[in-house]
Parts: structure tokens; C-alpha cells; sequence
């Protein structure tokens, strides 16, 4: 039941083939695939496994925007995470390293959490704390170098592979499958979506609504803090100074390309991930296509606009009228 | 003893971190009292911080300019508080003038083309393709580096740059890159040499290099900027050709050229090149290891 | 003045109107008639298509088929901009003016008195007071709106509509958070209008006001007109049959409450108050008793209610439920020790608009058991079943977002989402309002069957008769304070007006 | 009145940081620094302005630090590459911004799309054609903008008003009397209260979406210059990241996210308390980068903390009405 694809999931679905399609065209090898050192190995793969952080942070990030919310801080708790990782990676056992830097998101989700659940600051500011001070503090600990660490064990998170899947392609589908499990498994689904629905009228039927925010943010930051020690993982170091940097717009991004409105309630966790795998394809799209990387920026605009544009419910009334009219 | 304001751009890059450090250690040898304001790469915040030494009235403001332009009204300023100003590691636009002291800069289109003249050395005659990972699109560095380097293989026939993307100058998006350009080039089997306007995103070239079966440093070559200490740990493995190096030691000289300047009143020269120095593995890459490690890269 | 009206030329004419909402057929072929000078009552069950068909002719909802005329001419509005230029005023079911502005802002909002461009905020207050003291509304224009009563905001949004010269003005169930003395007033207003020649539709659920004030009739049912009549020639029980297609044996006039002061008490408040809101008071609620709270408009019913409910937490006094003592902190406290509470504002404090019915039935009772132990959608798509068939609720489609409902099925809803937390007591806040003779019947029906069960109730209810018809106790509310509780006999409408107004000055609408 | 009660909390904070900041260093409390607070912040200041009216009728616009980038690299590529007069440059560069926010809420009202999202592509867009335009940075010698950072209004005790300054205290005047004294700004709470109603009451809320969005855009032109005025220059990275700065002030000062309430001068109070916040930073001068970033973020944190226990303060002595709309 959690990986019922909604109808309304058709829009992604379509774009995201069509990107695909259109890489293809930039890159004849684009759908190629091979088996290299008991690892796939193709373009496909790269738009999996890079988009894996945003996939993850958009995990997180669904379920904050349904209660209309928004984590800023995602970036710099990658950050975090990833610092502290690196740091303890060569000296300590794979499981403390990342354990103490999940830890380190859990605390950051509850700053969060305390600041819009209980001290009742906007989410946006809120957690605009978090992303400038948070940032600061990944430095601290790396004081501004990159920390770099040998330990295999670690490095398998980034650039392992398990039956011929990467790592962090790995990780995202356990965490969407964890995600789905613990949210429409049980009732906070249900709940989350009515509390972004209505905020009054929940409170009114008896949801208790700030237990519930803290831990969206806290289950945010902690997949922030996933990504994170996958981002470190990747380059067997800990980048405190760019890692994560402006993710956090990719992971709303997604979200929204997902479907999930930013004004609360219904989402859905699978086309969250989808919308992070469109703007992925779509990034290295660019890549391939070999155009001066002065173009980026704008050829992604068009991209998101043309997608999101799809989706608008006003398009497809306004062609419909123009059928009829024709008709 | 002498007061000392430094306004730093920030802290985006370890060369950056390693920076700050040294020129606090040379300060510190030279029991110069060092202010250092962080601009957290905003040109505004520099802007601001050089008002507030000249309000706190320093002896001496260096300057480690973000952009070249847009100095003129708050450079006046100093000067007219007869503080003289040093910059560092950047020249600023119009060039010359004398707002400033000195200059202590490397010159980072030479530095392309150190590292493209190396490149045409080691190729010889043969057939080779290049990619490129460019810095932050925007970036003066990054556009000198690839203005240096695209003179000096201008005179090669058979050196052309087939690809070229910017890697934001880390190492996670150098890795993202050159994946995408491997599979974009038949798997890499087509690339002759990579060039990378730092070593970070070169880190991370290589480590995308070796994931798909490659050998960077035999099947590829590898030539890039910075000499920061985990570029000579690749060469050390034979994973990294070359490297030019820019030197994280401006404040030294800027240092000598100020008490020069303020004890005997030695004007210095207008431009303190520091040298771009070219590294490869016959420079024993381990001893430039640990002579670097410990500088805060 | 009706026969004046026959045999001219319509104010306002709508031929074969036609409105899907995908698969279902809001309105159907509809023919409508309006007259100037008239005042023209639009009927029918929840969910029959009179907002719809208002919607459409005031450029909210663009139509599928059909034409609409006014004077003769044949207009196309595609906006509520439009139709108001073409002095087609409306006022709609739902309030929609806007909380956070003045209430001179939201009377003049487009077109305020400007000098040089500057909104001058003097006069137009000046304007906005004078203009309210018309509706014998003495508010402070400056202050905003979001702080006035429902009742406030909508006497504010008809004096805007007014206000817009229009030719037609239109009322969707204007009255229906009105009291007595309102609705009074509201219609000297409508008479003086209509004097004017201004054509006024006008939506309902009040049979006795249809009869106090409209010249003729039209009947919609499942979005299909049923007929048109001229008031004075239509009998009660013929307008009924006509509503619902069936007979209704209108019992609710009739007051059958028995005596259960010798039940058991549920809960039990001692001294209970918050300052500012609501004067201390001592109410104990027992099993299988319905206590209704009577008053005049701001005088702190909602308030006891959000206090009984822990909405408000109470700064004095203890609470007890079968005894023990309890905290009522939140409302969640309350939903815990087996409280539910209607609220008055269904939109705002209400539904949630996106979910569907099914998901809006099972809130409250998810709530109450907590997240780990979800409804499976089987026990979930059983319990919406039920109460869409024990409700009445119409499309009967479980799996339709709430916010596509009409108002009383919403409202239907809303109680379902209580029922199905089969609570100890229930908090019902204007619970009729808005809903249709049907469904009125059914809901007090519905409440007297609940107290049989031992369920205790609270209710709040502008309407009198009602409170009459089903409470075993009323309490009697005046400025913030419970000021008397009547009993047995002791309860009907005479008294509870006398109760209200004991300091002597009878509210006007008691005299009618 | 109780539109104003939030902008004297901010009006209190501002000065509680104030004395906090002076007692602590001597200098502080001159002519200079408050003169130097003006001049430093004039283009975040004219910006928040229009962010302001964006975020009171419910929208969020992305956009304005890449239209601040574009415009420098506009002006200065017009007046020294092309030889255009300045003024000349600026009516264009106007007009072009207005058309660029026109587009924007045109697309947010006709295919009722997330006004985040539009924006966020308009940021793209901005950023990707200042690239395109050029990647370097170009000096501005035209002689009107020397006059212009020559001119400025000596204070007692050292400090001077400088044009910029007076150009943002121009907008702040003009921006307050738009929003609270006209029809259009009236629009604009009602906008922010409740759309549809809005609609209802008859308001053309298409275009007064693309006008207030038009606003934002040209807003952000102006600032833009006031920056190019600043740092006699043109340069495509210019002014990255200052919309999150700019919504920060516009929140600080006491205007609602969810749209409907704020005011103009609340936004320019919170202005200053962001730049209070740097200044504290540069006179102390002792601090690393990641202790400034982490500095930066404990005092925002401080400043909203303090906003709020006023508010609630506030709030107390007032009577709760049932049926009230929260805020
Ligand atoms: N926007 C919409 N989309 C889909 N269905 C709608 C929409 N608006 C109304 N409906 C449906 O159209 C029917 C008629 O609704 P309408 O609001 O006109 O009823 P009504 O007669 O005003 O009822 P009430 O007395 O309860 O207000 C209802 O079944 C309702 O569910
Ligand atoms: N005629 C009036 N003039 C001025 N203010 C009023 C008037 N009627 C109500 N109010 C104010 O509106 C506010 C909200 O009233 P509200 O409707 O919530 O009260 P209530 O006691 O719940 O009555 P009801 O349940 O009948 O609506 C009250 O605080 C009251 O002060
Ligand atoms: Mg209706
Ligand atoms: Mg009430």
C-alpha cells in the first residue's frame, strides 16, 4: 500500500521518462550498461546513485513541507554529518562513525523541531538559523580543510556496491521503504496530512500536533544527515565548506516537482523521490550535452518550468477548452 | 609592534583555510599583531570590514579581494587615513593604481600555462583530447586558468579540449563531472588528459577515473593547480601527473615588503609575483606531502 | 406588490442552466426567474445545487449549457468583477471577506474614498460607521474584521453587497449564524431594498423566514428545478414534499425531554473560568441529558464550550469526569477522557478541505488511538460507509474531498467524525446550521436517540425552538456569564427570552 | 493599532541591540555607525521592500539576488561596453526588470503555480543570462557614479548620509505609503488574508499578482544599481544569496509568511537589525569564519527569540476572543 503510485502520479512519471528520453538523444551511450568491478556502470546508474542525496533529503523534506513546514537547514546538517564522519572514520569503527553522526542530526532535527513546534518561530527562519550557524559548525570541526579518511568500510556508503547496485542507490530505496513502512504504516501519515491540511481543525479533532512536528524535523535532518555521510563517503572526505551547498533548494525542488504542495498536506513520498531523479537526469543531461556550463542555469530553468507547467491543472483545462473549441 | 587588518574572503576552499594559516604563522614570526575579518564571500562584508580598520585605525590593511572590481571609493578611504593597503593573492581592476601598497599575487593565467606547457611536453606529437574541469563559472581564477591554459596548447596542433564543464572547484562535483564525461567519451578510452583548474575536483577526477577502470596518471594523464597536499598523496600512488603550485604564503612577503616599507620606507614594487612552481612525481612528492600537510589545507 | 410583479419583464431570467462536476450533474436544465422588487426564495436538500447555481450566475463557476439575462440582455459573466458591473451583488454561503483587514477596509475594499491617490481612512471610516448604523451594528469600523462574531462578519459582508448598488443582490443562507433580532433587522433591510426594485434571491433553511419574507419560490432537487410558486399559494407540507420528494412528519416543534437529573453525571465543572472569555460557572453534564446553552449572540456560549472542550485552557476551577478529577489542557486531554466537539466554524476550525469525506470521518477516532495503531482502510471505508448512509450524506462518495461538499454536508461530516469516536459527551456548536429540513429532522432525531444511549450532550443553538424541543436543561448566557438554568416545564421559548433578558429591555424579536 | 504593535516590538528589539552592542564597544553608539548602517544595507533595504509586498499577499520572491547580479552586470556592460548614458541604462534596465517580474506572476496566477517554484526558475534565469552576458567583472567609470559616492549629507559626530542611503530611505517612505495608505496596498493584505475571497470581493487579483510581482522585480532593479553605485562595478556572482537575507529582514520585521499582515517600516527596522547583527561581527574582529558564521546565527536566533517572548508578552494582556483567526 505505501508504493501505490496515485493516479496523479502520471505528470512525473511522463517527465522524467521524457528527460531520459532527450538525455538519450544528447548521449548515444546514455541507456548503456556494464558490469565493472561487480558494479553497473552506465549514465543510467550515475542518475541514481548522484541523485541519491537529494533523493534522500527530499525523503525527509516531503514530510515537512506536508505539515507546511520547510527545512533550510538540510544543507549545512549534511555538512555536519559529513564532517563528523570523516573525522572519526579512520580512528573508530564504520558503525560509531556514522552512528555519532546520525546523532549529530537527531540534535540538529530537535533544534528545529523546538524552534517551530514550541517556540512557534516560522519554519523558514527557523531553520535559516540552523543553515548559516549550521555551517559554521561543520567547519569548526574540519576547520575549514577537508578532512580525509582511508577507512573502506565508510567509503562503502559512497562507492560500494552490493549485487551490482550502488551503495547510496541502496540506501535511498531502504529509506524509502523505512519511510513508507513507518508513515503509511501507521497513522502519521494520515495525521500529517491532516494537520498541513488544517492546523486548527486537527488540533480541534484532538492530533497532537507539536510531537508530530518535532519529529518530521527531526526525521528530516536525520536523512539530511544520511546524505550527508553519503556525500562524504563519495570522496573519502568531508568538504564542510561546499557540502550540501544549496541542496536544500534542489530537495524542495523535488519535492514540488513531486506534487506535494508547499502549502501543506496531501503528498507523496515515491514521486518526491521521483522529482529528485528528474532534476538529477536533468543535470546530467547537461553534463553530457557539452554545451559551455554558462548554460546551465538556464536550460534547468526551462526544464523545471516546462515540467512544473505540465503538471499545472489550469494547462490541461486550457487545453481541453482548446479541443473543445476546435471540436 | 605592528597592528595588522586582514580581510579574507572567507573560507571555501582548504588552500583557502591554509592560507589563513600560514599568514597567521607568519605574522606570528614576525610578532605582528594580525586582525583577521572573514567576509564569508561577500564583497559587501569586505567592503565593511575595511571601513571598520580604518575606524579602528590599523597601521596596515590586507586585502584578499573576492572580485577585482569595486575597490576605488573604500580604497580612497584608507588612503586618505594614510593606511597603506596590500593585496593578496588577486589584483584589483583597474590595475596599478596607487590605492595600493603592492601587489602579492600569483599570476594565475600563468599558471595555465605552466600546466598546459607540461602537458604539451609530456604528449610530444601524439594525437590528444583533453577535459576540462572548469572553477566556479564567474570566477576570475577560473577564467584566467583556462585563458592561460587555452595559449599555451594553442601552439599544439594536436592538443584540443574536447570537453569542458565547470566543477564548482570541490571535489564532489570534479567526481560528478568526470563520470559524465567518461561515458560521454566511449568510456574514457578517448581521453588523453584531464586538466583541472584545482586539485580538489582533480581528487575527485581521479577517484571517478579509477571507479570506472581506469588508470588516471598512466591511462589518462592528469594535470591541475593549487599543490595542496592530497594532489602529491595521488602522485605518490602514481594516480596524479602534475601539479602547478600556488602558494598559500602571501602574507610573508607582503610582511617583509610592509616593515621594509614602514622601518627604511622602501617603496616596493608594484607587483610581488609569488612563483607558480610546476610538480611532478621527479619532485618527490612525498616530502612535498609532509612539508604541506600540516599547513591547515 | 405581487401582482405588480406579473407581467413584466424579468429582472433576471436563466434559461436551461447546465453545471457538471466531472460525473456529477450539479445542475441540470434549470430554469430560474427573477422579478424586480421581489424577494425570491431559492429551496432544496443540502447539496441540491443552489450555491452552485449562484456561483454560475455571479462568474464564479463558468456554466456547461443554458443562458442568462438581465433586463432582456444577454449576459456572460466570467467574473464576480464582471457580474458586479453588471449589478449582480452576492453574498456567499461561506463568509468570504477578509479577517485581517478593518471593517471599513473590507466594506470598501476596491473602492475606497482616495484624495491624490491616498486612501482616505477618516472618511471612509466615517462612512463605514454611518453605513453600519443603518443595520444597528455599533462595531468599531477600525478594528479588524477577524475580531467580530460570524454573525458581525456576515451583517458586514450584506452591507457591502448592499452597498454596491446593485440590481440584484443575492443571499446564500444569509441568516443562518443570524439570531433573532438579526434576522429582523436583516429583513427590514430586504424589505426596504426590494421597495427600491431591487430583485433579491435568497437561500434558506428556515421554512418560517421563507414565509415571513419571500413573494414566490423555486425548488431545486438534485440539482433538477422542481417547480416555481407563488409563496402565499404553496402550503407547508406541499413545499416539504417538493424539497424532498418524500413526506417529513415535522415532529421537532414538539418538546418530549424527559427528566434525567437522577442520572449519573459524565462531567463536572466546579468554578470553571478563564479571564477575559468566560466568567467562573458550575455545570455538571450528566449521562443521557442535553443541557443546550441559550443566548444572545457573544455572549460566551462558543467560549463555555471551547473551555468544556480544553481548546481554552481555564485559569480557575477543577473539571471531573465520572468523578475523578481531570486536566483539560488540550483537546486532546479531552478526546482522551471521551469528549468531541462540533465547532462552529466548519471551514476554519472544521473540515480539512483536501482530505476526503472518509479521511475526515476517521480523523477524530485515529486521534484518539493514537498513530501506532492505524485504521486499516477496511475498518475505515466501513466506518465512512456507515455514517454517509446514517447521514444521509450526499454524493453518498466517501472518497471525495470534503471541500467539493455543499455546506450541510460538510456539516454532516463533521458530526459523523465525533459519532465515531463514541464519546462520553459531545460539544455540538450551532450543529443545524445550515442544513436542510430533512436533515434537521434527522440530526435532532439523532441527538435525542444519542442521549438514550447515555451519551450527555452540550449543545449551542441560535435556534430557540430546537433548544426547546430537545434539552433537559438550558442554561441561560449573558454577557460572558451564566446567569440561570431553567428546568423541566420551565423550558420554553418565553422564558428563555425572559431568562435572556432579565434586566428587563425584551431583545425586539421576542415581541414577534 | 494592532498593525503596529509587531513593528514597535521590532522597534524595542532594534534598540535593546543597539544599547547591547554600544555598552559593549565604545565606538559604537556614533553618527558613523548608524550612517554606515544606512549606506551598508541601502540595497538590502530597497529590495525587502518589495519583498515585503510579495510576502503580505502571500507569495515569496526568489528571484531578487540574481536580478540584483543581472542588473550590475546590465548597467555596467551598457554604459562601458556599449557607451549608453547611465540614466539611459537604467530606464532600460527598468523596464526589462519589470517585464521579468510581469512574466513571473503572470505565470503564478494563469497556471496557478507555486509562487517558490516560479521564482526560484526566475532566480535561475536571472543568474544563467548575467553568465551569459559575461562571466567577468567590469568596472563602471562613467563620472555620475563618482559624483554619486562623492555626494553625501554630513552628520555631527562624523558620519555621512550618503546618496545611496537616502535613496533607500526614499523607497522605505514611498513603500510605506503604497502599502498602507492606497487601494493598491490594501489589495495586497487582502490578497494575503484570503485569496479567493479577495476574488470574490471583486479585486482583479491576476493582475495585481503580476503588479506586485512587476514591484518586487523592479525593486530589486533599483537595488541592483544602488549596488553597482556601491561597488562601482558589474559582476555576475553579485549579491548570491541575498534573497534568504532579504526574506530574513522582511520576517524579522514582523510581516507574516503566510502573507496578510507586516509592515513597510517593520522590514526596514529588521533590515537594520540584520545589519546590527554584521556590524556586532566586524567590531569585534577577532572572529574565524566559521565562528562568524556560527555568531551570525546564535544572534538571529537571539533577536527572533527575544521578538517572540514580546509577542507573547504582548499577547497576553489581550483578551483571546473565540472564533478569532489566529496569526
Ligand atoms: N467545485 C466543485 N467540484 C465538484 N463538486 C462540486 C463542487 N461544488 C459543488 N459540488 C457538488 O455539487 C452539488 C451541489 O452543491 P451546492 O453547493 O450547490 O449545494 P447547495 O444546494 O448549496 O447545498 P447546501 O444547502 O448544503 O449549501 C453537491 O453535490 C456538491 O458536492
Ligand atoms: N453586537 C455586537 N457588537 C459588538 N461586538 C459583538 C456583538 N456581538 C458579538 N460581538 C463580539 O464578537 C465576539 C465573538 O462572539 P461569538 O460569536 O464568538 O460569541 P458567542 O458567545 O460564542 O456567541 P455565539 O455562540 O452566539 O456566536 C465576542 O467577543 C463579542 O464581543
Ligand atoms: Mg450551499
Ligand atoms: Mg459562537
Amino acid at each position: 500500500m505505501a508504493f501505490q503510485l496515485p493516479r496523479r502520479g502520471l505528470a512525473q512519471i511522463l517527465a522524467l521518462i521524457v528527460i531520459l528520453l532527450i538525455d538519450r538523444m544528447v548521449s548515444s551511450q546514455f541507456f548503456d550498461l556494464r558490469l565493472q568491478d561487480g558494479r553497473l556502470f552506465g549514465s543510467l546508474i550515475d542518475v541514481f546513485n548522484r541523485g541519491a542525496p537529494v533523493a534522500l533529503l527530499a525523503l525527509g523534506m516531503v514530510l515537512v513541507i506536508a505539515t507546511r513546514g520547510i527545512d533550510l537547514s538540510v544543507g549545512a546538517v549534511m555538512a555536519i554529518s559529513g564532517a563528523i564522519a570523516a573525522s572519526l572514520a579512520d580512528s573508530h569503527a564504520w558503525p560509531v562513525a556514522v552512528a555519532v553522526a546520525l546523532g549529530a542530526g537527531l540534535l540538529c532535527g530537535l533544534w528545529n523541531g523546538f524552534l517551530v513546534a514550541v517556540l512557534g518561530i516560522q519554519p523558514i527562519v527557523a531553520t535559516l538559523i540552523l543553515m548559516v550557524a549550521g555551517r559554521g559548525v561543520a567547519q569548526l570541526i574540519t576547520e575549514g580543510r577537508i578532512v580525509t579518511f582511508t577507512s573502506p568500510d565508510l567509503a562503502w556508503f559512497g562507492t560500494g556496491s552490493a549485487l551490482g547496485i550502488p551503495a547510496p542507490v541502496l540506501i535511498v530505496a531502504g529509506t524509502l521503504l523505512v519511510t513508507g513502512l513507518v508513515v503509511r504504516g501507521s497513522a502519521l501519515g494520515l495525521l500529517i496530512e491532516a494537520a498541513g491540511g488544517n492546523a486548527r481543525a486537527s488540533e480541534l479533532s484532538g492530533v497532537g500536533i507539536r510531537l508530530m512536528i518535532v519529529a518530521v524535523y527531526v526525521w528530516c535532518s536525520l536523512c539530511a544527515a544520511l546524505a550527508g555521510v553519503i556525500a562524504a563517503a563519495d570522496i573519502m572526505g568531508a568538504d564542510a565548506n561546499n557540502a550540501g551547498l544549496w541542496l536544500e533548494l534542489d530537495a524542495i525542488l523535488a519535492v514540488v516537482i513531486g506534487g506535494t504542495s508547499l502549502f501543506g498536506g496531501r503528498f507523496s513520498l515515491i514521486l518526491a523521490v521521483c522529482g529528485a531523479l528528474i532534476i538529477q537526469a536533468m543535470n546530467t543531461g547537461i553534463l553530457l550535452s557539452g554545451y559551455p556550463p554558462e548554460f546551465n542555469l538556464v536550460v534547468k530553468a526551462a526544464v523545471v518550468l516546462v515540467v512544473l507547467l505540465l503538471q499545472s491543472p489550469r494547462l490541461s483545462g486550457l487545453v481541453a477548452n482548446f479541443r473543445k473549441a476546435r471540436a | 609592534q605592528l597592528t595588522v587588518g586582514f580581510s579574507q574572503i572567507g573560507s571555501e576552499s582548504g588552500w583557502r583555510a591554509a592560507e589563513t594559516t600560514v599568514s597567521k604563522g607568519e605574522a606570528a614570526k614576525r610578532s605582528v599583531n594580525l586582525k583577521i575579518a572573514d567576509a564569508q564571500q561577500k564583497q559587501e562584508n569586505q567592503i565593511k570590514a575595511i571601513r571598520s580598520f580604518v575606524a579602528q585605525g590599523v597601521d596596515a590593511i590586507f586585502l584578499a579581494p573576492v572580485v577585482s572590481t569595486g575597490w576605488d571609493a573604500v580604497l580612497k578611504e584608507a588612503k586618505e587615513a594614510k593606511i597603506p593597503v596590500i593585496l593578496l593573492d588577486r589584483d584589483i581592476d583597474p590595475s596599478g593604481k596607487d590605492l595600493y601598497l603592492t601587489a602579492v599575487t600569483s599570476d594565475s593565467v600563468h599558471e595555465g600555462e605552466v600546466a598546459g606547457d607540461w602537458l604539451a611536453k609530456t604528449v610530444g606529437d601524439k594525437q590528444c583530447s583533453i577535459v576540462e574541469l572548469q572553477g566556479t563559472v564567474g570566477a576570475s581564477v577560473a577564467a584566467n586558468r583556462k585563458k592561460g591554459f587555452d595559449t599555451a596548447i594553442a601552439k599544439h596542433a594536436n592538443l584540443k579540449i574536447v570537453r569542458s564543464q565547470t566543477g564548482d572547484f570541490t571535489r564532489a562535483k570534479g567526481k560528478e563531472v568526470m563520470e559524465s564525461f567518461i561515458k560521454a567519451e566511449g568510456g574514457g578510452k578517448t581521453i588523453c588528459a584531464v586538466y583541472a583548474h584545482n586539485d580538489d575536483m582533480m581528487v575527485g577526477a581521479i577517484q571517478a577515473m579509477k571507479e570506472a577502470g581506469l588508470k588516471p596518471g598512466k591511462d589518462i594523464l592528469t594535470v591541475s593547480i593549487d599543490a595542496v597536499p592530497d594532489i602529491f598523496k595521488a602522485m605518490v600512488a602514481g594516480e596524479a601527473n602534475a601539479t602547478v603550485e600556488l602558494t598559500p604564503n602571501m602574507a610573508g612577503p607582503a610582511l617583509d615588503a610592509l616593515t621594509a616599507y614602514k622601518d627604511k620606507g622602501t617603496t616596493p614594487l608594484k607587483w610581488i609575483q609569488t612563483e607558480s612552481k610546476l610538480y611532478t612525481a621527479a619532485d618527490d612528492p612525498q616530502k612535498a606531502y609532509d612539508s604541506k600537510k600540516g599547513l591547515g589545507y | 406588490m405581487q401582482q405588480a410583479v406579473e407581467g413584466r419583464q424579468p429582472l433576471l431570467e436563466v434559461r436551461g442552466l447546465s453545471k457538471s462536476f466531472g460525473i456529477l450533474r450539479a445542475l441540470d436544465q434549470v430554469d430560474f426567474t427573477l422579478h424586480a422588487g421581489e424577494i425570491h426564495a431559492l429551496l432544496g436538500e443540502n447539496g441540491a445545487g443552489k450555491s452552485t447555481l449562484i456561483k454560475v450566475i455571479t462568474g464564479v463557476l463558468s456554466r456547461d449549457a443554458g443562458t442568462i439575462r438581465l433586463d432582456g440582455g444577454e449576459i456572460e459573466p466570467r467574473s464576480v468583477k464582471e457580474a458586479l458591473a453588471e449589478g449582480i451583488a452576492t453574498v456567499y454561503q461561506e463568509v468570504n471577506l477578509l479577517p485581517n483587514l478593518s471593517v471599513a477596509q473590507n466594506l470598501y475594499l476596491g473602492r475606497q474614498p482616495t484624495r491624490f491617490g491616498i486612501v482616505r481612512d477618516g472618511e471612509m471610516q466615517r462612512r463605514a460607521t454611518a453605513l453600519l448604523a443603518g443595520y444597528d451594528l455599533h462595531i468599531d469600523v477600525g478594528a479588524q474584521l477577524g475580531h467580530y462574531s460570524v454573525a458581525i462578519q456576515h451583517v458586514v459582508a450584506i452591507a457591502r453587497a448592499v452597498d454596491l448598488s446593485a440590481r440584484v443582490l443575492i443571499l446564500d443562507e444569509p441568516t443562518a449564524s443570524l439570531d433573532r433580532h438579526e434576522v429582523d433587522m436583516l429583513f427590514r433591510t430586504m424589505r426596504a431594498l426590494a421597495a427600491r426594485g431591487i430583485g433579491i434571491l435568497f437561500v434558506t433553511h428556515f421554512l418560517d423566514q421563507v414565509y415571513d419574507i419571500s413573494d414566490r419560490i423555486t425548488v431545486l432537487r438534485n440539482g433538477r428545478l422542481i417547480g416555481e410558486r407563488m409563496t402565499a399559494s404553496l402550503p407547508r407540507l406541499e413545499l416539504i414534499q417538493m424539497m424532498l420528494g418524500r413526506e417529513l412528519s415535522e415532529t421537532t416543534g414538539e418538546r418530549v425531554a424527559h427528566d434525567r437529573s437522577a442520572s449519573t453525571p459524565c462531567a463536572t465543572f466546579t468554578n470553571y473560568g478563564k479571564r477575559g472569555s468566560i466568567a467562573p460557572f458550575d455545570l455538571d453534564l450528566r449521562h443521557g441529558e442535553v443541557v443546550g446553552l441559550a443566548g444572545l449572540l457573544g455572549s460566551g456560549r462558543t467560549e463555555t464550550a471551547r473551555l468544556v472542550f480544553g481548546a481554552d485552557r481555564a485559569d480557575s476551577g477543577k473539571a471531573a469526569v465520572e468523578g475523578k478529577p481531570v486536566r483539560l489542557h488540550s483537546p486532546r486531554d479531552a478526546v482522551r477522557h471521551g469528549f468531541g466537539y462540533c465547532p462552529e466554524e466548519r471551514k476554519t476550525d472544521g473540515i480539512i478541505a483536501e482530505l476526503t469525506v472518509r479521511e475526515n470521518i476517521v480523523l477524530a477516532l485515529q486521534a484518539k488511538r493514537g498513530i501506532t495503531r492505524p485504521l486499516s482502510r477496511r475498518e475505515q471505508d466501513e466506518i465512512a460507509a456507515r455514517f454517509v448512509k446514517l447521514l444521509d450524506i450526499r454524493p453518498p462518495d466517501p472518497e471525495r474531498p470534503i471541500g467539493l461538499l455543499s455546506g450541510g454536508n460538510q456539516q454532516k461530516v463533521l458530526l459523523a467524525r465525533w459519532l465515531a469516536t463514541e464519546p462520553r459527551l459531545l460539544v455540538l456548536d450551532e450543529p443545524t446550521r445550515g442544513i436542510d429540513v430533512g436533515a434537521h429532522a434527522e440530526i435532532i432525531r439523532l441527538i435525542r436517540e444519542l442521549c438514550d444511549r447515555g451519551l450527555a450532550l452540550l449543545v449551542i443553538s441560535s435556534e430557540l425552538d430546537e433548544i426547546v424541543a430537545y434539552s433537559d436543561r438550558v442554561v441561560v448566557l449573558r454577557d460572558r456569564a451564566h446567569v440561570g438554568t431553567l428546568q423541566d416545564d420551565g423550558i420554553d421559548v418565553s422564558s428563555i427570552l425572559a431568562a435572556i433578558a432579565a434586566d428587563g429591555s425584551v431583545p425586539a424579536a421576542a415581541e414577534a | 493599532m494592532s498593525r503596529l504593535s509587531p513593528v514597535m516590538i521590532t522597534a524595542l528589539v532594534f534598540v535593546a541591540g543597539f544599547a547591547i552592542c554600544s555598552l559593549q564597544f565604545p565606538n559604537f553608539a556614533s553618527t558613523r555607525v548608524v550612517a554606515n548602517l544606512l549606506t551598508d544595507n541601502a540595497f538590502l533595504g530597497i529590495v525587502a521592500i518589495g519583498m515585503t509586498f510579495v510576502i503580505i499577499s502571500g507569495g515569496i520572491d526568489l528571484s531578487v539576488g540574481s536580478v540584483i547580479g543581472f542588473t550590475t552586470v546590465f548597467v555596467a556592460l551598457s554604459i562601458e561596453r556599449l557607451g549608453l548614458p547611465p540614466l539611459l541604462a537604467f530606464a532600460i534596465l527598468l523596464v526589462l526588470c519589470a517585464a521579468f517580474g510581469a512574466a513571473m506572476g503572470a505565470v503564478i496566477h494563469f497556471f496557478d503555480m507555486p509562487p517558490f517554484i516560479v521564482t526560484l526558475a526566475g532566480m535561475f534565469v536571472a543568474r544563467g543570462t548575467s553568465f551569459l552576458m559575461s562571466t567577468e567583472s567590469t568596472p563602471i567609470t562613467a563620472p555620475l557614479y563618482t559624483a554619486v559616492s562623492d555626494f553625501g549629507i554630513a552628520l555631527p559626530g562624523g558620519g555621512r548620509l550618503t546618496a545611496i542611503a537616502l535613496i533607500m530611505l526614499a523607497v522605505v517612505a514611498a513603500g510605506s505609503v503604497l502599502l498602507h495608505f492606497t487601494r493598491f496596498g490594501a489589495n495586497v493584505f487582502a490578497m494575503g488574508g484570503n485569496r479567493s475571497a479577495t476574488a470574490l470581493m471583486g479585486v482583479a487579483i491576476g493582475s495585481m499578482t503580476v503588479r506586485i510581482y512587476m514591484l518586487s522585480s523592479v525593486l530589486a532593479g533599483i537595488a541592483g544599481i544602488v549596488f553597482s553605485f556601491y561597488t562601482a562595478a558589474g559582476y555576475s556572482l553579485s549579491a548570491v544569496g541575498v534573497e534568504l537575507d532579504t526574506i530574513a529582514a522582511v520576517v524579522i520585521g514582523g510581516t507574516l509568511l503566510s502573507g496578510g499582515q507586516g509592515s513597510a517600516i517593520g522590514t526596514f527596522l529588521g533590515v537594520l537589525i540584520q545589519g546590527l547583527i554584521q556590524s556586532y561581527i566586524n567590531f569585534d574582529g577577532t572572529l574565524s569564519s566559521w565562528w562568524t558564521k556560527i555568531a551570525t546565527g546564535i544572534l538571529l536566533f537571539a533577536f527572533i527569540a527575544l521578538q517572540q517572548a514580546m509577542v507573547r508578552l504582548a499577547g497576553r494582556s489581550r483578551t483571546i476572543r473565540a472564533g478569532e483567526v489566529k496569526a
